[in-house]
C-alpha cells in the first residue's frame, strides 16, 4: 500500500515534471523540468530496488545529458526565446494521434497477463551487472565504449568552432 | 562454450581489424593532417575494411557452424552481410577520395567514421541479443548522423544529418520500446530463446505483435521501408553523395540483415502475420518510391527514390520467406542486396563526377548527351541503371529473379504481379536518365572527369555486377548455405 | 568434328559480343576500321550457321535432332544451366539472322554517319541477343538472352532513329512493352521449375508443367502468351511496333522485323507449345483469333498510311498475324485428336508459321533497305511527293517490285508459300477464321500496290514536286538516283532468296517439316 | 505405258521464256534489240517444243487413255510430299498448240508494236527516240516472257498448286503490263489510267483469285493431293466429296464438291472477267495492244476457262451429287455473254469493243461449261484465242497507224490540234481499209469469224457446237440468250468494221494513217489463216457436205479424253433449227450494222447514230451499266474508310491503352500525395481548427521536408500497425 | 510488490506518449531532443519493471538500461552538436524552418 502511494505521488510528479518539459516555452524552463523528471525516474528506479541504476540515472542523466543540453541551450543563445511559437502547425493533431496511441498502446499492455515472478530482487545486483558486462556483455559494453567515443569524436567535430 | 583467446581473437577479427583500423586512421590522419588531402588515412581505412572483409570470408570459408561468442553469432549469414558491408564501405572511401578532399578538414574523422559504421553493421548483423541488437542500431545511427552531417556550413548536409536524426532518434526510442515489450513478454533479450518461448506460449500473442510492430518500424526505417521512408529522400539527397551511397547500400543492408535476423529467429510464430504485413509493405514501398521517382528532376533525387523502391523488392525476399532450399526467400534478399550494394554504389558514386563538372547540379539536363562526351562514364551509368532495372545477365536481375522466385514459390501471385508491375515502372525512369546521357543533345560542354580513384570503383562495380550475373552460382552457394542454417535454426 | 559440333552454337552466339569488347577497344576516330571489322567479324556467323544448316541438313534432320548441344552448369543449386541446342525450327533461323546482321551491317557501314563505333557495338551485341534466343534450351538462359536483344535496340532506335519520328518515345515504348511482358514471362518460367524442379525447356516438357494445378497452368500460359504476343506483336499488343519501326535506323528496323519479332513466335512455337500443350489446345482459338484480327487490321491500317516506313511497319503486324493464325490453328488441333486429318493440318500450320517467320524475314528486311534506299536520297517517306519513280530508277524499283510482290504473297516468291502453308493447316482446322485471315490477302495486295507501287513509282516523275533530292552519298542532285553498288550488294541476296525460295522452298521447308510433325508427335498431355 | 520421248521435253516448255526474263532483267536490258532477239528466241524455242509435244499426241489419240504425266518430290508437307510435275493429255495438247502459237506471233508483232510511243516527250528520252523504240522496250520483253512462262507453266501443271502459282504469275504481268505506259495520264481526270487500271485489274482478280486458293485448299484437305489425274481418276473419291455436306451461314448444307467448285470457279470468273468480276477487262485495254492480244483475249482470260475446263470432273461430280454450281456456271456464262454484249454496242474505243467481246465470248464458254458441252468450250476455247488475238492486233495496228497519221499532221504542221486526240476512238477513225489493206482484211477476217459469219469462218463452227449443244440438251433459257448475243456480237463487230475500216476518214490523222511494219502485219496474215480455217478441225461429222470433207479429229480427240475423266460428253449432232437460228442471227446483226453504220458512212464530228433511238439506254450502255461507280461505292470507298478508320482507332484507342496506363499511374502518385496532403493531414488539420498557414503544404508531396511531418507519419503507420492486432 | 506491473506500464506509456508528442509538436529541434530523452526514460522504467517483476534473478533488464543511458548519452551529445552546428548556419534549429529538401 505504501508502495502504492509511494509509486503514485512518484510517477505523478514524474510526469507533471514531463509535462512541463513538453509545454514550457522556455527552453531553459523545460530543461529543468527535464531533470526534474530525471529525478523521478530514480525514484521510480529505487522504488523498482535497482538502486545501481537510479544512481546511474542521476549521474548520467542530470550530470552528463542534462548539463550538455543546459550547456547548449547557452551556446547558442538565440535558441530560445523566440517568439514565433513553441509549438508548429501539427500540434493539435499530433497530441491526439498521442493520445490514441497512448490510449490503444496501453489497452493493449494492460490486457497482457503477465506471469509476475515473486521472487525478490538479488542481493548481489552491482556484482551480477559488472560481471555481466565483463562476460555475457562483453560485446555490447565494448561495442557500447567505442559508440561514446565516436559519440565525442563526432560531437567535438560538429561544434567546433570554425576559423 | 569453451573458447580460447586465439579462437575468440579469430571468430572476432573482422571487428578487431576494423577497430584498429579505426584507431590507425585517426592516428595516421593526426600524423599527416593536411598534407596529402586524407590519401593515407583513406588508404588504411580501405586496406583496413578489405582486411576485414578478407578475414570474414576466410571465416566463412572454415565453416564456423553456429558459433555464438558473447551475443555474437558468428555464422554465415552474418559474414555475408559484413563482406559485402565492409566491400561496399571500402569501395565508398576510394571513390570519394578526391571529392571529400577540398570538402572537409576532417577527412581522418570522416574515414574513420565509415570503418567505424562498418564496425557497427558488423555487431548488428551478427547479434543474436536485443542489447546487441539495439546497441548495434543505435552505434550505426549515430555514425550515420555525424557522416550525413558531415560537411559543416553546409545547408544540405545539415538539413539532412538533423532529419536524419530526429527521425532515427525517435525510431529507435520506438524500436527500444518494442523490444522493452519483447523482453518483457519472455523474460529474457536472447532471439533464439525469445523465439522458443514464443512459440510456446500462447498467451504472449497479442504483446508480440506489438513487439514486432514496433521491431518492424523501428529497424524498417533503416531499410526505408514505407510508412518509414521519408527521412531517406530528404537525406540521401543531402547528405554528402559519398554518405548517400553508404546509407542508401550498406547501411540498408544493415537493416534487411538486422530486420531479417530478428524476425526470423525471435518471432518464428509469426510467420502468418508478418508475411501479409510485410508483403503489403513491400508493396507500398516499391510503388511509392518508383512512382515518385518517375518525377524527379535531379538524378540524386531520383536515385534516392529507386532505391526506396528497391528496397520494396529486397523485402519480398522476406515476405515471402519460406523454408525452400531453392526458393527460401532469404537467398534471394541476400544475393539482391549484395548486387544492389555495388549497382548503387556505382551509381551514387558516379554522380560526384557530374557534380563535380556541374558544381553540385545532378539535374537531369547534367546528363544531357553525356555519351558523347564522355562514353565510359556513360556506359558505367547506363549499366548500372540497366541493373538496377533488372535486366539481365547483371546483378539486378539476379536478385530479382530469386526474390521473385520465392514470392511465386509461397504462391503470393498478387504480389508477385505487383512487383512485376513495378518492375516496368522503374525501367521507365531509368531509361529516362540513359535516354537523357544517349539520346539528347548535350547542353553542357565537354566531358566530365572522374579520378583514378572514382574510376577504378566504378568499373570494379561494374563488373562485380556482371559478376554476379554471369557466375551467379559462386555467390549463391554461401548465400544458400545462409537459409540453410537459418532453416536449420528453427524457422 | 565432335568439337566443333559441340561448340559451334557458343561460338555462334558469342562471337558477335566478342567483336563488340573488341570494338568497344578500338578508338572511334578509326571509323574504317571500325566497320570493317565489324563487317567481317560477322561474315564469321555467318559462314557458321551456314555450315550448321548443311551440316544439320545432312546429319540430324530426320527425326529432327536436337543437335549441338552443350550442356554446363549455371547455377547448379537451381539446376540452371548454360544449355544450348539447335533443331529444324532453329537452324533456319540462326542463319537468318547471321544474313541479316552482315546486311544491315554492311549496308550501314555507307549510311550510319554519327557515333559509328556504338553503332556498330551495338548491333553485334545485338546479335548475340537474337543468336542466344534461338539456341537457348534453359528458360533462364533464354530469358537472359530476350532481355539482352532488348537493350542495344533500345540505343539503335533511340540514338540513330530519325529526330522527326520521336526515336526516343519510341525507344522507351519498345522497351517498356517487351519489359512488361517479359517479367511477367519471367513469373511464369519460376513457376515452371516450381512445377517441374526444372527450368530445362526439354525436361520440363517431358515432365509436363502443372499438370495437376489447371489454374496454375493457365496463369503460365497466359504470362509466357502475352510476353511473346508482344514480341511478335499481335494485336492487340502491337501499337509499339509501327513506332519502333519508323523511328529505328534502317538496319534496326531490318533486325526489328527481320529478326526481333520472330523471337516472339519462336517463343510460342519451343517454349510454349512443348510446356503448355494442354493449355494451348484449350485456348488456341483465341491465339488464332487474334491472329486473323492481326491480318485484317493490319491490312487495312496500312492501306491507310501515306508514311512508307510506316505502312511496312503496319505491315508486318499484319504478316505476323499469320504466324499467330498458324499456331493457334495448331493449338486448336492439339485439341482435334480424333479429328481426322487436323494433325496432318497442324504439321502445315506449324510449317506455315514457321515458313513466314523466315520468309517475312527476308522479305520485310528488304522492305526496310528499300525505305532505306529511297529515304537516303529523298530524306522524306511521304508517300504522296514521289510517283514516276520506276521511270527514273529502274533498278531500284525492279528490287522493290520483287519483295513488294513477295510480301503480297505472290506464288513464285517467297512469301506465299507460308500463306499457303498457313491457310492450308488453319482452313483444315479453324475454317472460319481462316476465311476471315483471307480478307487481310485482298487488302495486302491493295496496299502493296495502291500504296506503294503506285505512289512511288506509277506516274509521271514531277521533279518539282519534291526538290529535296541528294545521292546516298549526301551530294546534291537534281532527282534520285539509282541504288548504289552497296545497295544492290545489300539487297540482291535478299531478292535471290525470295525467288529461289519462292520456286524451290524445299530445303527450307525440309527444315521446318521435319521439326513440325517431330514437334508435334513429341507433345503429350 | 511407253511415252513419246519428246514428252519428256513438257517440263522444259515454260523455261525458255523464263530464262529470257531473268536474262534480259539481268543483263540485257540496256540493250533493246538484244532484250527482244533474246525474248523472241526463247518463245519460238517454246513454241516449237510446244508444237512438237501437241502435235505427237494429236498423232497418238490413244494417249488419252494414258495422260503423260511426270513427276518430281517437291514439298514436304507433314507425312507426306508433295509433287511437282508435268502433264499433257488432250486439253493440254489443245492449248500448247494455240498458246504456243500465239505467243510466237504477238512476240514478233511486239518487235514491230513497240515503237516510240505518242504519249511520251521525245525530249525526255533522247536516246529511245532515236531509236525510234519505247524507252522501256526490254522491260516489256522481259515482262511477256515472264507472261509466257505463267502461261505455259498453267497449261503444263499436273496439279492444281502449280496452276495457281502460274495463274497468279500471269496476274502479276498482267498488272505489270497493263500499267507498263504507267506515265500516261489524260486530260479528263475521270478516264481511267494505265496504273489504275492496272491496279483495279490485279485487286478484282485477286478477290477471285483468294477464294480460288480457298476452293484449292479445301480440294487439297480432303483429297490430300492436288495431281489432277490422283483427284480425278479417283472416282470414289469424288463420290464421297459429293455427298459430304457442310453447313454454310446462309446456304445451308452443301456438299463439299458444290462449295470447292464453287469457290474455284469465282477464280475462273476473276480472271476470265465474268459477271460480275468483269470491270476490269475493258480497263486492261489501257495496256500496250500485244498485251490485250495476248493476256486479255487469247491466254489469260481464257485460263479462267480452262481451269473450269481442268476442274469439270471435280463439277460434274457436283452436280450429281446435287449442287447446282454447274448451273450457276452455266447462268453466269450465258448472262455475261449477253450482258457483255450490250456494252460493247456502245462503245466508242475499238480495243473497248473488242474487250467487251472478249468477256462476252467467254461467257459463251462457261455457259458451254455449264451445261456440260465440255468440248464444244474447249474448241471454241481455242479457235477464239486465234480470231481474238488476230482482232486486238489488227486494231494495234490501226491505232498505230492512226497514232502515226496523227503525228504525221502534227509533224509538218498542218493543223495545230488543239486539245488531246485519242487514236483509239472509231470516230476518229473511216476509210482505213485503203491505207492499211493488210491490216483491214485481216481485221475483217477475224471479226467475221467473232461474228460467227456462217460456213466459211472459224468462229462459226466453235460457237455453232455451243449453240447446238445448248438446244440439244434442252438448256433453252442458255440457248436464247447466247442466240441473242450471237445477234449483238454480229452488230457491233461489223459497227466496229464499218466504222474504221470503211467511209472516208474522219480526222486527218486516219487519213494519214501508213500500213504497219512487217513485224506486225505477218503475224496478222498467219492468225487470219487459222481466223479463217481452225473451225474445221471441228466441224461436226453429220454436217451437210461440209461435214464430210473436214476433220473433227479434235472435237474427237476432246470427247476420248472427256470420257477418261468421266465426262460423257457425246456430240450434239447437227440439227438444222438452232444451226439456222443462229446463222440468221449473225446474218441480221451484219446486216443491221450495215443499215446504221456501213450503208451511209458516218460523217467527221458527227454523233453515233444509235444514240438518238436508244435514248437513255445508250447512256447506260455507254456508262457500263455503272458498275465502276457502283464498286466504287459499295467496295472502294468503303475499304478505304474502314482503313481510315482503322488507322484512327489505333492510334486514338489501342495505342492510347498504354498511355492511359501511364496517365492512370500518374494520376495515382498524384492522387496519393493529394489524398495524403488533403486528406490525412489537411483535413486532420481542419478538424483541429487550424487551416491558417499549411497551404504551402497542399501542394507538395507526402515529402513535405518537415521531419516532423515525417515522424506524425511514422507515429501514424505505428498506431495503424498497432490497430491490425485487435483487428485481427 | 503492491504496486501493480500494469501501472508501471502505464506510467511508463504516459511518458514515452508526453515525449514522443515534444517529438512531434515542439519547433525547438533542442525541445525535440528533450522529447528523445523522455521516451527513452520512459522505456528505461519498463525494462527496469519487466526486470523487477518478472526475472530478478537475471540481470539482464538492468544490463539494457545501462545500454540505454550509453546510447541517449551518444545521441544527446552527437544531436546537440549538429544543433549547434546547424545554428552557426542558419541562425535557428527551428525544426520546421529546416526544410530546404523536399519533395
Amino acid at each position: 500500500m505504501v508502495g502504492q502511494i509511494l509509486f503514485i505521488i512518484i510517477a505523478a510528479f514524474t510526469l507533471l515534471m514531463g509535462l512541463g518539459t513538453v509545454v514550457a516555452r522556455n527552453l531553459f524552463h523545460a530543461a529543468l523540468f527535464l531533470v526534474g523528471v530525471f529525478f523521478g525516474i530514480a525514484a521510480l528506479f529505487i522504488l523498482l530496488e535497482a538502486e545501481f541504476l537510479a544512481m546511474a540515472q542521476i549521474i548520467i542523466y542530470i550530470g552528463a545529458i542534462a548539463t550538455l543540453i543546459v550547456f547548449a541551450i547557452m551556446l547558442s543563445k538565440g535558441m530560445m526565446g523566440r517568439e514565433a511559437g513553441a509549438y508548429n502547425k501539427q500540434w493539435y493533431f499530433a497530441g491526439g494521434a498521442m493520445i490514441l496511441f497512448f490510449g490503444l498502446l496501453s489497452w493493449l499492455l494492460v490486457k497482457m497477463p503477465f506471469a509476475a515472478a515473486n521472487a525478490s530482487a538479488p542481493d548481489d545486483a552491482i556484482q551480477q551487472i559488472g560481471s555481466g558486462f565483463v562476460g555475457h556483455y562483453v560485446v555490447p559494453f565494448e561495442v557500447a565504449s567505442v559508440l561514446l567515443l565516436v559519440a565525442l569524436v563526432g560531437a567535438i567535430m560538429l561544434a567546433r568552432e570554425r576559423n | 562454450m569453451t573458447l580460447n583467446v586465439s579462437a575468440i581473437i579469430r571468430l572476432l577479427s573482422p571487428e578487431l581489424i576494423l577497430l584498429i583500423t579505426a584507431f590507425v586512421v585517426i592516428g595516421v590522419d593526426l600524423a599527416r593532417r593536411r598534407q596529402d588531402d586524407g590519401r593515407t588515412a583513406a588508404t588504411v581505412a580501405v586496406v583496413g575494411l578489405l582486411l576485414a572483409a578478407f578475414a570474414s570470408v576466410l571465416l566463412y570459408l572454415s565453416q564456423p557452424g553456429e558459433i555464438v561468442l558473447f551475443t555474437m553469432a558468428i555464422d554465415v549469414y552474418g559474414l555475408f552481410f559484413k563482406t559485402a558491408a565492409f566491400i561496399g564501405i571500402a569501395l565508398v572511401i576510394i571513390g570519394s577520395v578526391n571529392f571529400m578532399a577540398g570538402r572537409s578538414k576532417y577527412l581522418g574523422e570522416f574515414y574513420a567514421l565509415l570503418v567505424f559504421a562498418a564496425l557497427a553493421i558488423s555487431v548488428a548483423v551478427s547479434a543474436t541479443n536485443l542489447i546487441l541488437v539495439y546497441i548495434g542500431i543505435e552505434f550505426l545511427s549515430i555514425t550515420s548522423y555525424i557522416l550525413a552531417g558531415f560537411l559543416r556550413g553546409d545547408k544540405r548536409s545539415e538539413e539532412a544529418a538533423i532529419k536524419y536524426f530526429l527521425y532515427g532518434a525517435s525510431a529507435g526510442a520506438i524500436l527500444l520500446f518494442g523490444l522493452s515489450i519483447l523482453y518483457g513478454v519472455t523474460g529474457t533479450t536472447d532471439m533464439a530463446t525469445i523465439g522458443d518461448l514464443l512459440l510456446r506460449s500462447d498467451s504472449a500473442h497479442w504483446l508480440g505483435l506489438v513487439a514486432l510492430m514496433m521491431v518492424l518500424a523501428g529497424i524498417g526505417y533503416k531499410a526505408s521501408l514505407v510508412p518509414f521512408h521519408q527521412w531517406a529522400p530528404d537525406t540521401y539527397d543531402g547528405a554528402p553523395t559519398p554518405v548517400s551511397a553508404f546509407l542508401s547500400t550498406a547501411s540498408k543492408a544493415a537493416g534487411f540483415a538486422v530486420l531479417g535476423r530478428v524476425i526470423l529467429t525471435a518471432f518464428p510464430q509469426f510467420q502468418p502475420d508478418w508475411t501479409q504485413i510485410l508483403g503489403a509493405i513491400a508493396v507500398l514501398t516499391m510503388f511509392l518510391g518508383n512512382l515518385t521517382a518517375l518525377k524527379q528532376k535531379s538524378v540524386k533525387r531520383m536515385l534516392a527514390y529507386s532505391s526506396i523502391g528497391q528496397a520494396g523488392y529486397i523485402l519480398l525476399g522476406l515476405a515471402a520467406v519460406n523454408a525452400s532450399p531453392d526458393f527460401g526467400g532469404v537467398n534471394g534478399l541476400m544475393i539482391y542486396l549484395f548486387g544492389y550494394i555495388f549497382t548503387n554504389i556505382g551509381a551514387f558514386l558516379l554522380l560526384l563526377a557530374i557534380e563535380k563538372k556541374s558544381g553540385g547540379s545532378t539535374d537531369m539536363e547534367q546528363f544531357d548527351g553525356l555519351a558523347t562526351r564522355s562514353p565510359v562514364i556513360a556506359l558505367l551509368m547506363a549499366f548500372f541503371l540497366i541493373s538496377l532495372a533488372g535486366v539481365p545477365p547483371t546483378a539486378g536481375f539476379l536478385g530479382k529473379f530469386y526474390v521473385f522466385a520465392a514470392v511465386m514459390n509461397q504462391q503470393m501471385l498478387v504480389l508477385g504481379a505487383l512487383a512485376a508491375l513495378n518492375t516496368v515502372i522503374a525501367a521507365f525512369y531509368y531509361l529516362n536518365v540513359i535516354r537523357h546521357m544517349y539520346f539528347s543533345e548535350s547542353t553542357v560542354e565537354g566531358g566530365v572527369s572522374a579520378s583514378k580513384g572514382l574510376m577504378t570503383v566504378l568499373v570494379v562495380n561494374a563488373v562485380m555486377i556482371l559478376a554476379i550475373g554471369v557466375f551467379a552460382q559462386f555467390f549463391m552457394v554461401w548465400v544458400n548455405n545462409s537459409v540453410t542454417m537459418l532453416v536449420a535454426n528453427g524457422f | 568434328m565432335d568439337l566443333l559440333r559441340s561448340s559451334v552454337l557458343t561460338l555462334i552466339v558469342f562471337l558477335p559480343a566478342v567483336g563488340s569488347v573488341i570494338v568497344a577497344l578500338m578508338p572511334k576516330e578509326k571509323e574504317d576500321l571500325i566497320k570493317k571489322f565489324s563487317i567481317w567479324w560477322s561474315v564469321i556467323p555467318l559462314l557458321l550457321t551456314t555450315w550448321l544448316a548443311i551440316d544439320y541438313a545432312t546429319n540430324f534432320l530426320r527425326g529432327n535432332q536436337m543437335a549441338y548441344q552443350a550442356k554446363f552448369a549455371w547455377i547448379p543449386s537451381i539446376g540452371v544451366n548454360y544449355h544450348v541446342g539447335a533443331d529444324g525450327l532453329s537452324v533456319p533461323l540462326l542463319f537468318l539472322t547471321a544474313l541479316l546482321t552482315t546486311l544491315g551491317l554492311y549496308y550501314s557501314a555507307r549510311v550510319i554517319r554519327k557515333r559509328v563505333k556504338e553503332f556498330f557495338l551495338l548491333f553485334l551485341l545485338l546479335a548475340t541477343g537474337m543468336f542466344g534466343v534461338f539456341v537457348s534450351l534453359d528458360l533462364i538462359l533464354f530469358y537472359v538472352f530476350w532481355e539482352i536483344g532488348l537493350v542495344p535496340m533500345y540505343f539503335l532506335i533511340g540514338i540513330w532513329g530519325n529526330p522527326k519520328d520521336r526515336p526516343q518515345y519510341a525507344a522507351i515504348k519498345f522497351f517498356l512493352y517487351t519489359l512488361a511482358g517479359s517479367i511477367f514471362m519471367l513469373l511464369a518460367m519460376i513457376g515452371v521449375y516450381l512445377s517441374t524442379g526444372t527450368f530445362d525447356i526439354l525436361d520440363a516438357a517431358a515432365k509436363g508443367v502443372w499438370l495437376n494445378a489447371p489454374t496454375f497452368a493457365m496463369l503460365s500460359f497466359w504470362a509466357f502468351f502475352i510476353a511473346f504476343a508482344i514480341k511478335v506483336p499481335s494485336f492487340p499488343f502491337h501499337t509499339w511496333l509501327p513506332d519502333a519501326h519508323t523511328a529505328a535506323p534502317t538496319a534496326g528496323s531490318v533486325i526489328l522485323a527481320g529478326v526481333l519479332l520472330k523471337l516472339g513466335a519462336y517463343g510460342i512455337l519451343r517454349v510454349l507449345l512443348s510446356l503448355f500443350p494442354g493449355q494451348f489446345a484449350q485456348f488456341g482459338w483465341i491465339v488464332a483469333l487474334l491472329g486473323v484480327i492481326g491480318i485484317v487490321y493490319g491490312a487495312f491500317v496500312s492501306l491507310a498510311q501515306t508514311d512508307l516506313k510506316r505502312l511496312i511497319a503496319y505491315s508486318s503486324v499484319s504478316h505476323m498475324g499469320y504466324i499467330m493464325l498458324g499456331i493457334g490453328a495448331v493449338g486448336v488441333a492439339l485439341g482435334m485428336k480424333n479429328v481426322a486429318g487436323a494433325q496432318e493440318s497442324a504439321a502445315m500450320a506449324f510449317n506455315g508459321a514457321s515458313l513466314q517467320m523466315f520468309m517475312h524475314g527476308i522479305i520485310t528486311g528488304a522492305l526496310f533497305f528499300l525505305v532505306g534506299v529511297i529515304y537516303e536520297r529523298a530524306h522524306t517517306r511521304d508517300l504522296k511527293v514521289f510517283g514516276g519513280l520506276s521511270a527514273v530508277v529502274p533498278v531500284y524499283y525492279a528490287t522493290m517490285m520483287f519483295a513488294g510482290f513477295a510480301s503480297l504473297g505472290l506464288p513464285g516468291l517467297a512469301g506465299f508459300w507460308a500463306e499457303f502453308f498457313t491457310f492450308r493447316g488453319a482452313f483444315g482446322i479453324v475454317p472460319v477464321l481462316a476465311v476471315i485471315g483471307v480478307i487481310g490477302i485482298v487488302i495486302t495486295a491493295a496496299y502493296i500496290l495502291y500504296r506503294i507501287i503506285q505512289s512511288l513509282f506509277l506516274g509521271e516523275f514531277d521533279p518539282k514536286r519534291w526538290d529535296h533530292w541528294t545521292t546516298v552519298f549526301g551530294e546534291h542532285a537534281d532527282g534520285p538516283t539509282d541504288m548504289a553498288l552497296f545497295e544492290k550488294v545489300t539487297l540482291w541476296p535478299l531478292v535471290i532468296l525470295m525467288v529461289l525460295l519462292g520456286l524451290w522452298p524445299t530445303p527450307l521447308l525440309a527444315f521446318f517439316n521435319e521439326a513440325s510433325v517431330n514437334i508435334l508427335s513429341s507433345l503429350h498431355f | 505405258m511407253n511415252y513419246p520421248s519428246v514428252f519428256n521435253l513438257t517440263w522444259l516448255i515454260p523455261l525458255p521464256t523464263a530464262l529470257a526474263f531473268f536474262a534480259i532483267i539481268l543483263f540485257a536490258n540496256p540493250k533493246k534489240r538484244l532484250s527482244s532477239n533474246i525474248a523472241v528466241g526463247a518463245v519460238i524455242l517454246a513454241w516449237i517444243m510446244s508444237w512438237a509435244v501437241a502435235i505427237v499426241f494429236f498423232l497418238n489419240p490413244e494417249l488419252t487413255e494414258h495422260p503423260f504425266d511426270l513427276n518430281a518430290p517437291w514439298l514436304p508437307m507433314g507425312t507426306i510430299t508433295f509433287h511437282m510435275g508435268v502433264a499433257v493429255d488432250a486439253v493440254t495438247a489443245g492449248m500448247l498448240f494455240m498458246v504456243g502459237f500465239v505467243l510466237t506471233m504477238i512476240f514478233i508483232y511486239s518487235t514491230g508494236y513497240m515503237s516510240f510511243p505518242g504519249h511520251l516527250d521525245p525530249a525526255k528520252y533522247p536516246d529511245a527516240a532515236k531509236e525510234g523504240l519505247d524507252p522501256r522496250y526490254s522491260r516489256f520483253f522481259a515482262y511477256i516472257s515472264l507472261f509466257a512462262t505463267g502461261m505455259l507453266g498453267l497449261v503444263v501443271a499436273n496439279n492444281l498448286l502449280m496452276l495457281f502459282i502460274f495463274w497468279e504469275i500471269m496476274g502479276l504481268c498482267s498488272y505489270l503490263l497493263i500499267g507498263f505506259w504507267f506515265d500516261k495520264s489524260y486530260p479528263d481526270p475521270k478516264q481511267i489510267t494505265p496504273k489504275q487500271a492496272g491496279l483495279k485489274a490485279f485487286l478484282t482478280t485477286r478477290v477471285g483469285d483468294v477464294l480460288f486458293m480457298m476452293g484449292l485448299i479445301f480440294l487439297f484437305i480432303h483429297a490430300g493431293d492436288l495431281n489432277f489425274q490422283a483427284i480425278f481418276g479417283n472416282q470414289e473419291f469424288l463420290h464421297e466429296l459429293s455427298t459430304s455436306t457442310v453447313n454454310l451461314p446462309f446456304f445451308g448444307a452443301v456438299t463439299w464438291a458444290g462449295l470447292i467448285s464453287m469457290l474455284i470457279f469465282w477464280g475462273a470468273i476473276g480472271k476470265s472477267a465474268q459477271f460480275p468480276l468483269h470491270v476490269w477487262l475493258p480497263d486492261a485495254m489501257e495496256g500496250p495492244t500485244p498485251v490485250s492480244a495476248l493476256i486479255h483475249a487469247a491466254t489469260m482470260v481464257s485460263a479462267g476457262v480452262y481451269l473450269i475446263v481442268r476442274m469439270s470432273p471435280l463439277f460434274s461430280a457436283a452436280a450429281h451429287g446435287g449442287s447446282g454450281v454447274m448451273m450457276f456456271v452455266a447462268f453466269i456464262g450465258a448472262f455475261t455473254a449477253l450482258f457483255a454484249a450490250t456494252i460493247a454496242v456502245a462503245q466508242k474505243d475499238i480495243k473497248k469493243v473488242l474487250a467487251y467481246s472478249t468477256i462476252s465470248q467467254l461467257g459463251y464458254m462457261f455457259a458451254a461449261l455449264g451445261i456440260g458441252a465440255w468440248v464444244a468450250a474447249i474448241i471454241h476455247l481455242l479457235i477464239h484465242a486465234f480470231f481474238k488475238s488476230l482482232l486486238f492486233m489488227a486494231s494495234g495496228s490501226v491505232i498505230h497507224g492512226v497514232e502515226h497519221g496523227h503525228h504525221h499532221v502534227h509533224e509538218h504542221g498542218e493543223h495545230g490540234h488543239e486539245g488531246y486526240f485519242d487514236p483509239q476512238d472509231m470516230f476518229n477513225m473511216g476509210g482505213l481499209l485503203k491505207r492499211m489493206p493488210v491490216t483491214g482484211w485481216t481485221f475483217i477476217i477475224g471479226g467475221a469469224s467473232l461474228s460467227a459469219f456462217p460456213l466459211i469462218t472459224a468462229g462459226f463452227w466453235s460457237k455453232d457446237e455451243i449453240l447446238a449443244h445448248a438446244w440439244a440438251d434442252g438448256h433453252m433459257a442458255v440457248y436464247w440468250t447466247l442466240a441473242a448475243g450471237a445477234f449483238l456480237t454480229a452488230f457491233y463487230t461489223f459497227r466496229q468494221i464499218f466504222l474504221t475500216f470503211f467511209g472516208s476518214p474522219r480526222t486527218e490523222a486516219a487519213e494519214h494513217a501508213p500500213e504497219s511494219v512487217r513485224a506486225m502485219t505477218w503475224p496478222l496474215v498467219a492468225l487470219a489463216f487459222f481466223a479463217l480455217f481452225g473451225g474445221f478441225v471441228a466441224v461436226p461429222e453429220d454436217f451437210p457436205v461440209i461435214g464430210g470433207l473436214a476433220s473433227d479429229f479434235m472435237a474427237k480427240l476432246m470427247e476420248m479424253q472427256g470420257e477418261f475423266y468421266g465426262l460423257h460428253v457425246a456430240p450434239a449432232g447437227f440439227n438444222w433449227t438452232p444451226a439456222l437460228i443462229s446463222m440468221t442471227l449473225a446474218l441480221s446483226g451484219i446486216v443491221v450494222a450495215w443499215l446504221v453504220y456501213g450503208r451511209k458512212p458516218l460523217a467527221a464530228g458527227k454523233p453515233d447514230p444509235l444514240r438518238k433511238p436508244l435514248g437513255p439506254i445508250y447512256t447506260i450502255l455507254e456508262n457500263k451499266y455503272y458498275f465502276d461507280e457502283f464498286y466504287h461505292l459499295v467496295a472502294v470507298r468503303p475499304t478505304l474508310w474502314l482503313a481510315q478508320f482503322f488507322f484512327l482507332f489505333d492510334r486514338n484507342v489501342i495505342d492510347r491503352i498504354v498511355n492511359w496506363v501511364g496517365a492512370l499511374g500518374r494520376w495515382l502518385a498524384a492522387a496519393l500525395r493529394r489524398w495524403i496532403d488533403e486528406f490525412i493531414i489537411d483535413a486532420a488539420v481542419n478538424g483541429a481548427g487550424l487551416v491558417t498557414t499549411w497551404t504551402g503544404a497542399v501542394v507538395r508531396l507526402i515529402q513535405t521536408g518537415q521531419a516532423q511531418n515525417y515522424l506524425l507519419i511514422l507515429l501514424l503507420s505505428v498506431v495503424v500497425l498497432l490497430l491490425l492486432i485487435p483487428l485481427k | 510488490m503492491t504496486v501493480p506491473l500494469s501501472w508501471y506500464l502505464i506510467f511508463a506509456t504516459a511518458l514515452f506518449s508526453l515525449g514522443f508528442f515534444a517529438v512531434l509538436s515542439r519547433r525547438n529541434a533542442v525541445a525535440v531532443l528533450m522529447g528523445v530523452e523522455l521516451m527513452l526514460n520512459a522505456v528505461n522504467v519498463n525494462l527496469v519493471a519487466f526486470w523487477r517483476y518478472l526475472t530478478p534473478s537475471d540481470l539482464s533488464g538492468q544490463i539494457f538500461v545501462v545500454f540505454v543511458f550509453t546510447v541517449a548519452a551518444a545521441e544527446a551529445a552527437v544531436g546537440l552538436a549538429l544543433m549547434i552546428s546547424i545554428y552557426r548556419t542558419r541562425k535557428t534549429i527551428n525544426v520546421d524552418e529546416i526544410n530546404d529538401l523536399n519533395l
